[in-house]
């Protein structure tokens, strides 16, 4: 069962690679990187169970956070920029 | 693909696919580490770049056939190469013959650290470690050189309105941030001080620290971040973590032995390995941490800068 | 028998796209974004060789024999941290040449040096 | 207790594939996300939950909690950030899509 889960995460980590290269637009990019962001996190659990030391949780406590931070920081620095409004209120 | 932006966004994919990578190829340590790098800093550093570089990319006017045929003119010779090489995965390959075998089997007697990837990076191999550190140090440093901009003191008034305005609109995200920025800063420090029995040590939980100061300044502003962090000390921080280090093998020089010998510092040798070990992660820690936070207010307060004289 | 390199040829074919984006593409930062995929072939070259059939992971816990080789590990782990204190010093650089050219085109710069000469 | 822990499995594997047809197949960004964001913490949650069922001891188990209540706050909290960053920046769903290709295409800081 671990193998057919891991396959299933690989068959949507594909599709989300897809959607990242056609993605119309820029939120359609950064959701697909944050959707992958999320099956990694699920990857390496299954893989630390498939192969047999599943000591090594560290790695996908890591990604989880990681996954957080950098979809903030894409939001920040691209033109999506959620604090654009409140800059040009402030003026 | 002349759209920047999404040529970054597939990079992160790119670094995330690596470190399941590293993971399926038994090098946890290495893929805690690309995990924090690949796939955080450097891509929020690129977006950085890209904010003030421009997003997209003059077309080419020449053909690139010339390029393809070096390309892959190099490549085939390049597979022709490994034509020789050991195959995959055998335990008899050359690679696996030499020292290896002295770490796996003796590491435990000689330092005492079951993860033997932290024992040779500190003890067996301490001067490359060295030198990297110093190499960090020194990118931090051309970093600050190339684009450090004198901030003037803003009117704390002025910061405080911000923030109150600001405060309203990002409610939910502010206020996660705030319940997780302390877990993150806690998990640094068990990823800093568990190195020794599992995957971690001084880069992976200087990079998460430095993770989690990004966190707090891009919700909270770059005025908030540079009083809660004064910069002048964290340039003074990463200058201690490399004394640190050094100093580590200097004391072990005058007590009569090698340079970054631990055994010199305790009077059971593998006391002294593990004391060794502890405080040179925590000099790799400091300074990692320092360097990325540094790399990254610089950028950040650049691109302040540049919007504010266009306005 | 050749299957037993498909490893090699794999960081071969990932570190030749990463030179042709180096040689072929004329944006700065698309020529650091090749660099990086490049820098990362080597990486997975070097973990690669590391791997042993049959191995875990080098964590020394009771009840096992086989381990992979700890040393290419220590090189990349060191490394991919390098790595990305090196690519923003070549980010900073090309931010800075922006600022002074107002371009980051290879031929656009060229193109206002000889206009300097 | 292999039997349990298969089932989630296979409905956290099951509901992956699902959100995965979804990013692909549906027509405009705020339907992927729905998609997205709906089987996402399930299914992570349904994995997880899978998962300690396979090892149901010590410190393992509780690393796995952490992961999961990690997912639990941020997946929810990143998904609201994407979409309050879309709304912000006015990109409507399916009809004015003409539009915010202009402005995909126009905006350069």
């Amino acid at each position: 069962m671990l193998i057919a889960a891991t396959i299933a995460i690989l068959v949507v980590m594909i599709m989300a690679i897809i959607r990242a290269i056609m993605g119309p637009t820029l939120y359609d990019r950064i959701l697909a990187v944050n959707m992958f962001g999320t099956k990694t996190v699920l990857l390496i659990s299954l893989l630390g169970f498939v192969m047999g030391r599943p000591e090594f949780l560290d790695i996908a406590i890591v990604y989880a956070l990681i996954n957080f931070i950098s979809v903030i920081g894409v939001l920040h620095y691209s033109d999506a920029s959620i604090f654009k409004r409140s800059d040009r209120q402030k003026k | 693909m002349k759209d920047l932006f999404a040529v970054i966004m597939l990079s992160g994919i790119y670094g995330l696919l690596s470190a399941s990578f590293f993971v399926a190829m038994d090098a946890v340590d290495v893929a805690f580490t690309e995990a924090s790098v690949g796939a955080g800093i450097s891509t929020l550093l690129m977006l950085v770049a890209i904010t003030m570089t421009g997003r997209s990319e003059n077309p080419t006017r020449h053909k690139p056939v010339l390029a393809l045929a070096v390309v892959i003119v190099t490549g085939s010779l390049l597979i022709y190469g490994t034509l020789d090489m050991p195959y995959f995965g055998l335990a008899q390959d050359p690679v696996h013959l030499h020292v290896a075998p002295r770490y796996i089997n003796d590491s435990m007697q000689e330092v005492g650290v079951p993860n033997i990837v932290t024992s040779v990076l500190a003890s067996y191999r301490g001067f490359d470690t060295f030198g990297e550190v110093v190499v960090i140090f020194t990118a931090g440093m051309g970093v600050l050189a190339l684009l450090s901009v004198a901030h003037r003191p803003k009117d704390t008034a002025e910061i405080d309105s911000i923030n109150k305005s600001m405060h309203e609109e990002h409610l939910i995200l502010r206020i996660v941030a705030k319940i997780l920025i302390p877990f993150i800063l806690l998990f640094a420090l068990y990823v800093q001080f568990h190195g020794d029995f599992g995957p971690g040590g001084g880069f992976q939980a200087g990079v998460i620290f430095a993770a989690a100061i990004i966190l707090y300044t891009m919700l909270f502003g770059m005025s908030t971040a540079r009083r809660v962090i004064n910069q002048t000390y964290i340039q003074l921080f990463a200058a201690i973590g490399v004394l640190l280090y050094g100093s580590v093998g200097v004391i072990s020089l005058l007590n009569g032995k090698n340079f970054l010998d631990y055994s010199a510092l305790s009077a059971d040798p593998v006391a002294g390995q593990h004391l060794g070990i502890l405080l040179i992660e925590l000099g790799v820690g400091i300074t990692v941490a320092s360097v990325m936070v540094i790399i990254f207010f610089n950028f950040a307060g650049r691109k302040n800068d540049q919007q504010n004289n266009r306005e | 028998m050749l299957m037993g390199l498909y490893n090699y040829w794999v960081v071969v074919v990932l570190m030749m796209v990463g030179f042709y984006i180096v040689i072929a593409h004329g944006n700065l930062i698309k020529k650091i974004v090749g660099l990086s995929i490049f820098q990362t072939s080597v990486f997975i070259f070097y973990i690669s060789m590391a791997k042993v059939d049959g191995g875990t992971a080098p964590i020394l816990a009771e009840g096992i024999k086989q381990y992979s080789n700890p040393l290419p590990h220590v090189l990349i782990l060191t490394a991919i941290v390098v790595g990305i204190a090196t690519t923003a010093l070549g980010l900073a650089l090309a931010v800075r040449i922006k600022e002074a050219y107002g371009s980051i085109e290879e031929e656009e710069i060229q193109k206002k040096d000889n206009l300097d000469c | 207790m292999d039997i349990s822990s298969a089932l989630f499995l296979l409905i956290g594997g099951f509901l992956c594939i699902s959100g995965g047809v979804g990013i692909l197949r549906f027509p405009d960004f705020y339907t992927r996300m729905h998609a997205v964001g709906v089987t996402e913490t399930l299914a992570t949650a349904m994995i997880l939950i899978g998962l300690m069922l396979q090892n149901p001891d010590g410190l393992v188990v509780v690393k796995l909690m952490i992961i999961l209540l990690m997912t639990l706050f941020i997946s929810p909290t990143a998904s609201h950030a994407l979409a309050s960053a879309a709304v912000h920046n006015n990109l409507m769903p399916e009809l004015d899509k003409k539009e915010d290709n202009e402005k995909e295409t126009s905006s350069n800081p």
